[in-house]
C-alpha cells in the first residue's frame, strides 16, 4: 500500500518537496531518506511475515486441541522461541546503530560550512519574510519580501532572526528548516544548483496566518542572479503616467506610506514589507494570491477577505483611487 | 426556584457573552462601524466605544499600532510621554472621555498632534484609542494587555543583557 | 450480584459465605442520592465514571478532527476560517493528550489494578475522588471556554512568544495554561495513588516478580508521571505568571528565553507519550496471553523493557528542538537515544509475536485490536526512527509527516490496544458480553479508516505540506491526498461509533458474560462481573504468575473483620502481610476541595488574589478531609 | 508440595511505621513531584543565568540578607523539635507530642513571617528582568511549600489538643514531620544558591 500510494502520488503533476533536492545538503538528507525509507520497509516486511506467520499457526493449533491454558510448555520449544526472539532483537539493534552512524554522518555533511561568498539575511514577521542583502554601503543594500533570489552553484549564508514570534524557514528543495527565534540568530547555508522556482514555507506555527506564509525561491544563474540584484538596487523612479502620479501622491500622502518603504519615494516606514520592485515579484502577500494588476487591486480593497488577520487592513480607497493605486504599483518592478 | 435557577441562568448567559466578546478577533470593520458611515449618523456614542474598549483583540492591535504609526514617538512605548503628552495619567488637553480621544486622533490637535483621519481606518483608530484607555488603566482588568515583548516594565533593567560572545564556530551550526 | 464465585474460604460452608458477603455488602456500601453521588469514593465507580468521562472527550476530540479535515478536504476551502481553526487543533490536541488518553489510561489502572492485584480498593479513595473531580473541571473549563470563543489557540504545545499575553490577548492562553494545572493535579494524584497501591496492597504472595505486566505498565508509568509531569506544571507556572504578574522567564529582551519554555515542556511532552502508551503495552499484554491460552513468552525482557523505555523516555526531549540549532554534539546524543528507545519496543512486540506463535488462539475481537496495533504501531515506530534522525527530522519536522507519525504511534499504540482493552474487560465492567460481529466490523473500519486518514500524510508532508495550516492553495497540488484523508476519516469516525453502538446495546441487552468469559488468568477474573464495592469477599493468595490457571484450590485471606473497610498492606517486594490497613468511608470532601481548586483556578484567571483565597479554602478543605469521624479507631491511651 | 492454606491476618497490628505504611509513601511521593519541580525551577535559574553577562543583576543588599539569614536561622532551628516530636510519635507519648507539635509549629509560622520579611526586603520585583523572575519563582514556589506545611501542622495542633487522637494519627504526624524535612531542606537549597552565589559574586 506504501509503494501504491507513493507511486500514485508521484504519478501525479505534483510538487514533490524534500524527495526533489537540488542542493548537496538537501540530497544528503534525501539519500538519508531513501536508507531509512528502504531498511523501514525491510523491517516492516519482516514483522508482518512474522505476525502473519503466528496468527495462522496459533490459530490451527487453537482450533485442533482443548483450549485450556498451558502453563508449562515444552522446554525445548520454548527456549527454541526465546531464541527466536532474541536473534529479532540482536538484528533490530545491529539495524539500529547502522543507521545511527548513517544518520550521524548524514547529519555531518549537512553542516560541513563552505566558505560563503554570498550573505543574505531573511527576518520572518507575521506573516511575510523579508529579505534582505546586504551590500557594501547602506544604497547598495537590498530589502524584499516573500522572495529569494539565489545564485546556482554560490555557497549562501542565511542569516535569521524572528521579529515577532518564533517561525521555522522550511526550503524542502534545498534544505531541511531552521527555527527563527526571538534573541537569537541562526544561520542556513545552502548551495542551490539546478536553477528553477521553488517554494518554502514557515513550518513553525505562527498564528493567524501561518499558513500563508510562503517563500518564493529562484535559484538562477549567477549572471542572471546579478542582473537581478542590479535591478533591484534601483531606486523607484518617479512615474510619467497620470494615473500612476495621481497614485503616487495617493500612496505617500495616504494610508499606505504608514507602513511601508518605496526607495526613491517619501514613503520610508518599516512596518510592512519594503514595495520598491513590488510588481516583480511571483505573488502577494506572501503566498496569498499571484501577482496580478486584478489580483492587486481586489488584495488592495480587501485584504481581509483574502488574508484574515493579515495585518494590512482594508484601506476604505474609492475604485477611482485604487485603480489609481494599482497603476502606480504597477510602476514598480 | 424558577426565579432563582432563571438568575442563574442569566447570570451564565451574561458571563458566556461578556467573554465572547472580549476575546472576539476582528478582522476587518465591525458593522457598528459600517452602518454609521453608511448611514452618516452617529448611532448613540457608547455602541462602538463598547465593541472596542471590552474586546482584548482590539486593545492589543491597539498596543501594536501605537508602535507602527509611530504614536511611541512622541509619547513613548509605554505611554508616559516625551515630545507629546504622557497618557497614563489623569489629565487630559483635550478631553479623556473615548470620543474625545477618537477625535484628537481623527483630527489631530495644535502644537505638533497630527490628524491619522485620513490616513488610518476608523477601526484601527478605535483599537489606539482602547489601548491609550488602557494606559490610564480605565479597561475592563480581563482585556487590559499584559507585559509586551521584549520590553521591560517596572524598573528599568540595570544592565543590558547581552548574551555572552559565542566564538563564531561554536554552538550553533554556522 | 453476590452470588458470584470468587476466592472463597476453600473449607467453609455456604451459609457462612452468605453472612460474610451481607456484611461486607453493609460496611462497603455505596453512597446513596445526589448527594451520595458526589461523595462516592469506590474506586470502581469513581474508575467507571472517569473512563465514560474521558470517553465522552474523545468524542469531542474526534468532532473536532472530523471538522479540521472537512475544512482541509480541498484547497482554499472556506468551511472556517484560521480563528476556528486555530481553536479547533488547539483543543483537538489537548483533550486527546490530556482530557482523554493520559486520563483513560489511568482509570483503567484504577479499575483493574486493586482487582488485579487481589485487594478492595486504592490505596487513597478519598484522593482518587479528587483527581476525578479535578478532571472533570479541567475539561468543563476548557469546553465552557471553547464555546464562549475563549478556547485556547496557539497549539497543544502553546510556544512562547506566541502564547505571551502580546501574541495572545485575552485568557484563551491562560485557559490552557490553567487546563495544565487541573490536568496535571489528577494525573499526579492518581499516579501516587496507584504506586502506593501497587506496591503495599498486593495480595499475600504476589511477589513483585509474580505482578500481571499490566500492572507492571501501571507502576513504571506511574513513575513516569511523578517525574514528568511537574516539567509542565512548572513550565505553565512560569507561562501564567509572564501573563498574568509580567515576570519575564520567556522575554529574551531581559534575560529570559523562549527555549526554556521549550526544554520545560518537551522534558515533560516526551514522556508523555510513553506515559500514554506503556499502559496500552500492558493491555496489550494480558489480552495476548488470555487468548494465546499459555504464559508470555519473555516474561523478564517485558518488564526490563517497559523500565527501560522508562528511563530512555526522559532522555530525549530535545529531538523536538533540533530545528533549534542546539549544539550537534548534543544532537547526536539525543539522536541515538531516540532510535534506542524503539529496542525495548521492539522486544515486547518481537516477544507476542512469539507468544501467538506458540499459543493456541482464540480469535475474539480484543486479539484483532491487538493485531492491528502491532501493524500500525510497527509503521509508527519506524517512522519514529525516521525523525529521530536530525536530517531526515529537519525536513519533515512539523509537517503533515509528523502528523502521521505520531498518530500512527497513539492511536496505534494506544487507541487500538485501549478499545481492545475495552472489548475484553467490558464483560467484567458490566457483566455483559459484547456483540463479536459488530466488533469486527468496528474494527474493519476503524483499521481501513485510520490507514486511509493517516498514510497520505506521510507523502504530503515529505512533498511539503507543514502542520497547523488552516488552508493551502490549489497550486500546490496537495488537494487530492487531503481528499483522500478526509474520507477516511469518515470511515475512521464510522468505526470508532460503531464501537459506541455496540457498547451502548450490550449494556442494555448484551449477553450476561459471567466472571469468566474468556478463561484468563489474572485475579480480577475470579470475582463477579460486575465486581461488587467490596471486590474480594476474602482476599485471594497469590502463587505464581498467572494466578487463575494454577492448578489446585485456592487459598484466601482468613478472618479479616468484616464489619469495617479493611485492607491488608503487605510488603512493598514480596507481599508478605504486614498489617491491617483501615480505609476511610465515602466523604463529600473530595468533591468540595476539587470545588475549592476549580474556583481558586477560575478566579486566578485574573487576579493573583487567588492564592490567598486558595490557601483558604485549601485549609477548610484538609481539615474536613482529614478529621477523624466516629466510629473512631484504636485512641491513644491518654486523651485530653 | 504443600497446597497452600489461607493467610491469618488476626494477630497483624492496625497501623506501622515507616516504609510499612502506605501514607509514608504517599508522602515520598509528593516529595518526590515537590523535588523534581524545585529541581526543575534550579535548572531554570542556572539556564538562565548562563545566557546572561552579569549575575546577578541586582545584588541583594543587608536587610535581605539579614532577613534570609532570619528564614535559614529558623528552618535550622525547626529541625530538632521536629525530631524529637517523631520520636514521641514512635513511643505514643501524647504529652511529648503535644509539646514539640506546637514548638514545632510555631517555630514553621515563624519561618512563614521571615519569608515574609525576606520577599520584602528583597531589592527587586519579580517583573524587573529575568532574574528578578527565576528568585521570586524559587521563593515563591518554596513559600508554597511551607504554607502546606504550616497547614498541616495547624491541622495537626488542632488535632492532638482537641480531637480524639487515634493510634493511626500517629503515622501521619510522623510523616509530616518527614514532610518539614523536605520543606527544610528546599529552603536551605534555595538560599545557597540564591544568597550564596550573591555573595560570592
Amino acid at each position: 500500500m506504501a509503494l501504491g500510494l507513493a507511486a500514485l502520488a508521484n504519478a501525479c503533476d505534483y510538487r514533490r518537496g524534500a524527495l526533489d533536492p537540488i542542493s548537496p545538503e538537501a540530497l544528503t538528507i534525501d539519500i538519508l531518506w531513501w536508507v531509512f525509507f528502504w531498511t523501514s520497509l525491510f523491517v516492516l516486511t519482516g514483522v508482518l511475515i512474522a505476525l502473519a506467520f503466528a496468527l495462522y499457526r496459533g490459530h490451527a493449533r487453537g482450533k485442533s486441541s482443548d483450549t485450556r491454558a498451558e502453563l508449562t510448555p515444552d522446554a525445548a520449544l520454548e527456549r527454541r522461541t526465546e531464541r527466536a526472539v532474541l536473534a529479532a532483537s540482536a538484528l533490530s539493534v545491529v539495524i539500529l546503530v547502522a543507521l545511527l552512524v548513517g544518520s550521524v554522518f548524514g547529519g555531518r555533511a549537512l553542516f560541513r560550512t563552505p566558505q560563503a561568498p554570498l550573505h543574505a539575511k531573511v527576518i520572518a514577521h507575521q506573516w511575510w519574510w523579508e529579505i534582505q542583502y546586504q551590500g557594501k554601503t547602506d544604497s547598495d543594500s537590498v530589502a524584499t519580501a516573500n522572495e529569494l533570489h539565489l545564485p546556482a552553484g554560490v555557497p549562501v549564508d542565511l542569516e535569521l532572526h524572528a521579529a515577532d514570534v518564533i517561525h521555522s524557514l522550511w526550503l524542502p528543495n534545498l534544505h531541511g528548516k531552521r527555527d527563527l527565534i526571538p534573541g537569537h540568530t541562526s544561520h542556513l547555508v545552502l548551495r542551490p544548483t539546478r536553477p528553477g522556482r521553488y517554494d518554502g514555507h514557515c513550518a513553525e506555527f505562527c498564528g493567524l496566518q501561518h499558513a500563508r506564509m510562503e517563500l518564493s525561491v529562484t535559484v538562477e544563474p549567477p549572471e542572471v542572479f546579478s542582473r537581478w540584484l542590479t535591478e533591484q538596487r534601483r531606486p523607484a523612479a518617479a512615474p510619467a503616467a497620470p494615473d500612476a502620479r495621481r497614485g503616487a501622491e495617493l500612496f505617500a500622502r495616504g494610508p499606505c506610506a504608514l507602513c511601508h518603504n518605496v526607495v526613491g519615494s517619501e514613503a520610508s516606514a518599516s512596518a510592512g514589507p519594503d514595495l520598491t520592485h513590488v510588481a516583480s515579484r511571483p505573488f502577494l502577500a506572501a503566498g496569498a494570491l499571484p501577482n496580478s494588476p486584478l489580483n492587486l487591486r481586489n488584495w488592495l480593497s480587501d485584504p481581509q477577505a483574502f488574508k484574515p488577520g493579515a495585518q494590512m487592513p482594508p484601506t476604505g480607497l474609492r475604485a477611482d483611487e485604487l485603480d489609481d493605486l494599482v497603476a502606480y504599483l504597477e510602476t514598480l518592478r | 426556584m424558577t426565579g432563582r435557577s432563571s438568575l442563574l441562568a442569566g447570570l451564565a448567559l451574561a458571563l458566556a457573552l461578556t467573554a465572547c466578546r472580549r476575546e472576539e478577533r476582528r478582522f476587518s470593520e465591525p458593522q457598528v462601524l459600517v452602518a454609521r458611515r453608511e448611514r452618516a449618523v452617529a448611532p448613540p456614542s457608547s455602541e462602538p466605544v463598547a465593541a472596542f474598549v471590552d474586546n482584548a483583540w482590539s486593545v492589543s492591535e491597539g498596543q501594536r499600532l501605537f508602535g507602527w504609526y509611530n504614536c511611541a514617538g512622541c509619547h513613548s512605548l509605554a505611554g508616559g510621554g516625551g515630545m507629546g503628552p504622557p497618557l497614563r495619567d489623569a489629565t487630559w488637553i483635550y478631553g479623556g472621555s473615548p470620543e474625545e480621544i477618537h477625535r484628537t486622533i481623527v483630527e489631530g490637535r495644535p502644537n505638533g498632534m497630527p490628524e491619522f483621519g485620513s490616513r488610518v481606518p476608523d477601526y484601527q483608530i478605535w483599537q489606539l484609542v482602547a489601548y491609550v484607555l488602557s494606559l490610564s488603566g480605565r479597561l475592563r482588568q480581563d482585556v487590559e494587555p499584559g507585559r509586551p515583548e521584549a520590553i521591560a516594565l517596572g524598573q528599568p533593567p540595570a544592565m543590558t543583557y547581552e548574551k555572552k560572545p559565542v566564538p563564531a564556530n561554536k554552538g550553533t551550526h554556522p | 450480584m453476590t452470588t458470584a464465585i470468587d476466592a472463597l474460604p476453600h473449607d467453609d460452608s455456604g451459609s457462612r459465605t452468605a453472612e460474610l458477603r451481607a456484611e461486607l455488602a453493609f460496611t462497603w456500601r455505596l453512597a446513596r442520592g445526589l448527594r451520595g453521588w458526589f461523595s462516592e469514593t469506590s474506586h470502581v465507580v469513581i474508575a467507571r465514571r472517569m473512563i465514560v468521562t474521558a470517553f465522552v472527550f474523545f468524542a469531542l476530540g474526534g468532532v473536532q478532527a472530523l471538522l479540521m479535515r472537512i475544512q482541509l478536504m480541498r484547497p482554499d476551502n472556506h468551511f472556517m476560517g484560521p480563528d476556528r481553526y486555530d481553536q479547533l487543533f488547539t483543543t483537538h490536541g489537548s483533550t486527546m493528550m490530556f482530557l482523554f488518553a493520559v486520563p483513560v489510561m489511568q482509570a483503567m489502572g484504577v479499575y483493574l489494578v486493586p482487582l488485579m492485584i487481589g485487594t478492595r480498593s486504592v490505596a487513597f479513595p478519598r484522593l482518587n475522588a479528587y483527581a476525578y473531580y479535578t478532571y472533570c473541571f479541567g475539561g468543563l473549563l476548557l469546553y465552557v471556554s471553547l464555546f464562549t470563543n475563549t478556547g485556547p489557540d496557539t497549539g497543544w504545545f502553546a510556544y512562547v512568544p506566541l502564547s505571551s499575553s502580546q501574541f495572545a490577548p485575552g485568557k484563551r492562553v491562560d485557559v490552557w495554561s490553567q487546563l495544565i494545572t487541573f490536568t496535571e493535579l489528577s494525573a499526579l494524584s492518581t499516579a501516587a495513588n496507584l504506586i502506593v497501591t501497587i506496591l503495599k496492597l498486593r495480595a499475600p504472595g504476589m511477589a513483585l516478580s509474580r505482578m500481571p505486566l499490566f500492572v507492571w505498565a501501571q507502576l513504571v508509568t506511574s513513575f513516569m508521571v511523578v517525574f514528568a509531569m511537574p516539567s509542565v506544571m512548572l513550565a505553565s507556572m512560569y507561562l501564567a505568571m509572564d501573563r498574568l504578574v509580567g515576570t519575564h522567564f520567556f522575554n529574551s529582551a531581559v534575560g529570559g528565553d523562549p527555549l526554556l519554555w521549550q526544554h520545560l515542556f518537551w522534558f515533560f511532552g516526551h514522556p508523555e507519550v510513553y506515559i500514554i502508551f506503556l499502559p496500552a503495552l500492558g493491555m496489550v499484554s494480558s489480552i495476548v496471553v488470555t487468548f494465546s491460552r499459555r504464559p508470555i513468552v519473555g516474561y523478564l525482557p517485558m518488564v526490563l523493557s517497559l523500565v527501560t523505555t522508562a528511563f530512555l523516555g526522559f532522555g530525549l526531549w530535545v529531538h523536538h528542538m533540533f530545528a533549534t540549532g542546539l549544539p550537534q554534539i548534543g544532537q547526536s546524543f539525543f539522536t541515538a537515544a531516540s532510535m534506542m528507545i524503539a529496542i525495548p519496543s521492539g522486544v515486547q512486540i518481537f516477544c507476542w509475536i512469539a507468544t501467538l506463535a506458540r499459543g493456541k488462539l482464540v480469535l475474539k475481537t480484543p486479539l484483532w485490536w491487538v493485531v492491528g496495533f502491532v501493524v500500525i504501531f510497527v509503521i509508527g515506530g519506524l517512522s519514529g526512527v525516521m525523525v529521530a534522525s536530525v536530517p531526515i527530522d529537519l525536513q519533515v519536522h512539523d509537517t503533515f509527516f509528523v502528523v502521521a507519525h505520531l498518530h500512527y504511534v497513539l492511536i496505534g499504540g494506544a487507541v487500538f490496544p485501549l478499545l481492545g482493552g475495552i472489548h475484553y474487560w467490558f464483560p467484567k465492567f458490566s457483566g455483559r458480553l459484547l456483540s463479536e460481529r459488530l466488533g469486527r466490523w468496528s474494527f474493519a473500519f476503524t483499521f481501513i479508516g485510520f490507514n486511509l486518514t493517516f498514510f497520505p500524510m506521510h507523502i504530503l508532508g515529505l512533498h511539503g505540506m507543514p502542520r497547523r495550516i488552516y488552508t493551502y492553495r490549489a497550486a500546490t497540488g496537495f488537494g487530492s491526498l487531503n481528499f483522500l484523508a478526509t474520507l477516511g476519516a469518515f470511515v475512521l469516525g464510522v468505526g470508532v461509533l460503531l464501537v459506541l453502538v455496540n457498547v451502548v446495546s450490550a449494556a442494555y441487552g448484551g449477553q450476561p458474560a459471567g466472571d469468566d468469559p474468556w478463561q484468563s488468568d489474572t485475579l480480577e477474573w475470579s470475582v463477579s462481573s460486575p465486581p461488587p464495592p467490596y471486590v474480594y469477599a476474602c482476599l485471594p493468595c497469590v502463587f505464581g504468575r498467572y494466578a487463575l490457571w494454577q492448578p489446585g484450590p485456592r487459598a484466601v485471606v482468613e478472618d479479616m473483620d468484616p464489619r469495617q473497610r479493611q485492607v491488608l498492606v503487605t510488603s512493598a517486594l514480596d507481599a508478605a502481610p504486614d498489617h491491617v490497613y483501615m480505609l476511610p468511608s465515602h466523604s463529600m470532601w473530595p468533591f468540595l476541595a476539587a470545588l475549592a481548586t476549580f474556583i481558586t483556578i477560575v478566579v486566578l484567571l485574573f487576579t493573583p488574589w487567588a492564592v490567598p483565597l486558595g490557601g483558604v479554602l485549601g485549609a477548610i478543605c484538609l481539615c474536613g478531609w482529614f478529621w477523624p469521624r466516629p466510629p473512631h479507631e484504636p485512641l491513644l491511651a491518654e486523651q485530653p | 508440595m504443600n497446597e497452600p492454606r489461607g493467610v491469618t491476618v488476626r494477630e497483624l497490628p492496625s497501623y506501622a511505621f515507616g516504609p510499612r505504611d502506605p501514607v509514608w509513601w504517599g508522602v515520598v511521593l509528593l516529595i518526590a513531584m515537590e523535588g523534581t519541580t524545585l529541581a526543575l525551577s534550579f535548572l531554570a535559574y542556572f539556564y538562565i543565568r548562563q545566557r546572561v553577562d552579569v549575575w546577578p543583576t541586582t545584588t541583594p543588599g543587608t536587610s535581605t540578607l539579614l532577613a534570609a539569614g532570619a528564614e535559614v536561622l529558623v528552618l535550622l532551628c525547626s529541625v530538632p523539635p521536629t525530631y524529637v516530636l517523631t520520636r514521641a510519635t514512635r513511643s505514643g507519648d501524647l504529652r511529648a507530642i503535644q509539646r514539640w507539635m506546637l514548638i514545632a509549629t510555631l517555630l514553621s509560622v515563624a519561618a512563614v513571617v521571615a519569608r515574609g520579611f525576606e520577599l520584602h526586603a528583597l531589592p527587586f520585583r519579580w517583573d524587573s528582568d529575568a532574574y528578578g523572575s527565576v528568585v521570586w519563582g524559587l521563593l515563591v514556589l518554596h513559600t508554597t511549600h511551607l504554607g502546606l506545611g504550616v497547614l498541616e501542622n495547624l491541622v495537626f495542633v488542632a488535632l492532638v489538643f482537641k480531637g480524639p487522637v487515634e493510634k493511626k494519627h500517629l503515622v501521619d504526624l510522623e510523616v509530616n514531620g518527614f514532610y518539614w524535612y523536605f520543606v527544610v531542606a528546599g529552603g536551605l537549597a534555595i538560599a545557597a544558591v540564591v544568597y550564596g552565589e550573591a555573595l560570592l559574586g
